[in-house]
């Protein structure tokens, strides 16, 4: 009998169960970052994960709470530059997988982090791109994580930051982007993925206890559900047990007060 | 290069309307220069910087900037700046204009910035609205493909300013851990300013790690604890509570000025900001861990 | 990555008619390796690298390559290098067909590869001859300045070798000191063989070191004395006297091909090599600075 | 009173004395790299040697038999990668002087280090270009060393492997290299800097006991004689013993037997 856990937790262990062994990962801070170190201490321990700060085959005992902090560099296999991280690793084909995150996607896994409304006048400005489009291009394969909610999951992005499967129909394999583009989707309700043929999102898999009902009404586009939906185990003892740990830890490590030489 | 104080370097090197890089990803961010420059008034600034963070926020928000060029404008692991935001969505307290790149587009502006080519080359912005937006971003046909790749213009800051750990007599720089662009956008810069947390007789540099000879700086000022509240490997962590705290300062107008006005334009120095700002101190640097 | 004899890894990974890139700048010439494909026959390969140098002096002697890509192809401090000029001004032992470039163009060439560009980008070959005998020199026009701008073809190699000094068990390589363009070959290529002096618990690389992660390598051989004639900083010094020496055992074919045949083709392995040239061993490494 | 010296002593003190404190030297094997080092001993001690194997302020206690020594690395301020050292300290115009050597040269200072006869089927195959083209195209000033004989002063080059000042009279300030070119040739018989109008390279300064003519004899084109031609002062004592004991400290070094841990 598990204990009770949080959507959160349980969309960390769902995205962690889909790293593999030996898998090479580019990874955002948060909730990917979370899910990439479980796989890690788990079913994935030779897993290589490299933040965009440039830390290659990091391995940290605690989360970071920023994409550079010195916990990924003292446990890094290699430090390199921001220009060699994006150029000989990225953009030279090294990674399998890139996290990537929004604050809008529409039906073909394209996403918008940039801006709600106009850009010129904007009426949300979001941080903006980083290395999005370059990931979404390059990784092999591209996992998104994100919250469903029909202002997140849009018929139409204000902006387009990072390509997914563009009109769907196979226009991006006619594109320049050498990646395969999005090839799941991570929600708090279960996971959505392309659609072979139309490349357009359909639920696949959903967590016990929710609907695919649920999951369209949560969707601003009429999403489509695929013709046989698997149900997600809930996360085990140890699946929870470990995310735990590692979230205490990291609390520990970084509730820290810090001294400075001055 | 000439070892002088921080505000010695700002006064003698940087002028209103200049294009200013201040680098450092996440790591050895220089925040006592960005403070300087706002004790100073400087104004009318192009602000360049891949992740514009809490330094770039206080400077907007102190009405430093005219410009932005970034690619990145959050709170790293909080959320929003909320002064830049308050600049892009309402114009407070000065319109800013915008050149926005991804990550990677600007790492190649600033290679190209420091190996003298007038454009950095990449794989990158595809089918995006970003090139749309930046008319920076443009193209051109491989020779012997035919394919065509994205170009972005240079960078060549007037003025670049980082924070390192060590330099030693002659004004070699050593940088410890994530080097960022640092390295880049220093050379690719008219100007160089470093801020370093100490001066020693050698630096503790194996073969290969990333030193700049004292012959490519403009200035060096010692400042200790210069990068926080970001950090400095070796020297000292990075106040994560701070760029929490940071979020409430700095979501409205009134408490974000008084704030500037307490511990950055009401103090002389960066010792006086961390003393102002409840920072612990300590003079045993060893038994720190960053 | 594999841990394996260098017999197997060059069985396994290297084979007739490919290109393959043996790189290292004076230091870290993996010369095992190259004395390896000796061994085995290997034939018409296009053999890259920007200073030929005595390692592929032997292998064009030796009958191993069909081309040649390079920038510089001189016996470093001595002069000529014999059997390089023999194929080019005889076609002796075979024609060799030579693709030669600039340093700083070959530099670009293996960026872009490493890069998954298709060119590299760089002011170069201007008003110069190379660029007219060489085809594959082209030029770009900036589409910010309209300056016109040389460029080379990325180099992709089927092979890329070097030598290191250490890999620690999960294969994961450190390279100190002098590192040429070896990371930017390594990353251009499709199959990766790195020879090493030893292998350790645990990498002797701090911060900022030059690493090769394991799981970029196809390969590992443990190899000590690999980079002889050249040098491994930190192991042993480069044998100055066998430069000079070669410059006689290569000048004619028949002394080379006996010289070939009692040190290379007549040896099983590096060791046999070594001690059949006479280098004196020590298995003390710490006593030896090099 | 001096010692005798010979030809190559007189040459490296000559183009030591050019050699100021603080300036940024790309500097190649042989004579100028024995002359930058000289220079250093005595009145430049801070100038900045970089070799091109990316030993960027090297202050080597032996002089270097190959670009890429250990003791460049052991004794620099900076090691940095091949691409680095071309792109950001070359390219990106950090060098005053950049030394070259060639087997030909012509009245403009253009060099040929590639090929005696033709390309295709060349009589004498050289070791090519290296560094040259760009060191010729980007130094702020080139100083050229070179024996002077009329098979290497030539009136036309077989292949031009590094531009000087092309055809004369302004041609290269209107090409798009951004360095000045050569500012000086050094030879075993005097100096020769080229005429301010017309770019053509003029003997301007002998050494003791050298007449002008022997150094038109000595050229495969009509040499001209700069209207004063300075006389240069013979290596000093000091000079002299710096040198010897810098090339005696460098045979002793290289004369050790490799020990090899095998």
């Amino acid at each position: 009998m598990n204990t009770p856990w949080t959507p959160d937790e349980m969309m960390t262990v769902a995205a962690a169960r889909l790293l593999w062994d030996r898998c090479v990962c580019f990874v955002g801070i948060g909730l990917p970052s979370a899910a990439a170190n479980l796989a890690r201490l788990l079913h994935a321990p030779r897993i290589v994960l490299i933040y965009e700060s440039g830390t290659v085959g990091t391995r940290p005992e605690v989360l970071p709470l920023s994409i550079g902090d010195g916990e990924l560099a003292d446990t890094a296999t290699a430090v390199v530059s921001i220009p060699e991280v994006f150029a000989y690793w990225l953009q030279g084909g090294r990674i399998d997988v890139g996290f990537l995150g929004a604050a809008q996607i529409d039906r073909f896994g394209n996403l918008n982090s940039t801006v709600i409304g106009d850009y010129a006048r904007p009426r949300t400005r979001l941080p903006g791109s980083g290395g999005a489009p370059e990931i979404a291009a390059h990784a092999r394969q591209t996992f998104i994580v994100m919250k469903q909610t029909p202002r997140a999951f849009v018929p139409q992005l204000d902006f387009c930051t990072s390509a997914g499967f563009l009109a769907g129909g196979g226009l991006r394999a006619r594109s320049s982007a050498k990646g395969e583009g999005p090839q799941v989707v991570v929600t708090d309700l279960g996971l959505l993925r392309p659609n072979p043929a139309t490349e357009e999102l359909e639920v696949v898999a959903l967590y016990q206890g929710v609907s695919a009902d649920e999951a369209v009404r949560a969707t601003g586009w009429p999403l489509r559900v695929a013709a046989t939906v698997d149900a997600i185990p809930p996360p085990s003892d140890q699946e929870l047990h470990t995310l735990r740990d590692l979230h205490a830890r990291t609390a520990a490590a970084h509730g820290r007060p810090v001294h400075v030489p001055y | 290069m000439a070892l002088m104080t921080l505000a010695d370097a700002v006064a003698t090197f940087v002028r209103d309307g200049q294009t200013i890089a201040m680098e450092g990803f996440t790591h050895l961010i220089p925040f006592a220069a960005a403070h300087e420059i706002i004790r100073q008034g400087r104004t009318d600034l192009h602000l360049v910087r891949m992740t514009p963070d809490l330094i770039y926020d206080q400077m907007i928000g102190a009405g430093c900037a005219r410009a932005l060029t970034f690619s990145w404008g959050g709170n790293p692991g909080v959320g929003s700046l909320h002064r830049l935001r308050d600049a892009v969505e309402r114009g407070w307290p000065r319109p800013l204009e915008i050149v926005e790149h991804s990550h990677a587009g600007m790492a190649a502006a600033y290679v190209a910035g420091a190996s003298g080519l007038p454009f950095g080359l990449l794989r990158g912005y595809i089918d995006t609205d970003l090139g749309r937006v930046n008319p920076q971003v443009k193209a051109v046909t491989c020779p012997y493909t035919g394919e065509s790749l994205a170009t972005v213009p240079a960078l060549r800051p007037d003025v670049t300013i980082i924070h390192a750990q060590q330099a030693d007599g002659a004004g070699n720089v050593l940088l410890r851990g994530i080097a960022g662009v640092q390295k880049e956008a220093a050379m690719a810069a008219r100007a160089l300013i470093v801020t370093v947390e100490e001066v020693v007789g050698r630096l503790d540099a194996p073969l290969n790690a990333v030193v700049l000879p004292g012959w490519l700086i403009s200035a060096i000022a010692c400042v200790p604890g210069g990068a926080y509240p970001s950090y400095a490997q070796g020297y000292y962590a990075r106040d994560n509570a701070f760029y929490l705290v940071w979020d409430d300062v700095s979501r409205e107008r009134e408490p974000f000025g008084r704030w500037m006005k307490a511990h950055v334009l009401g103090t002389p120095d960066h010792a006086a900001f961390l003393r102002s700002v409840g920072v612990i101190s300590t003079r045993d640097a060893s038994g720190v861990s960053a």
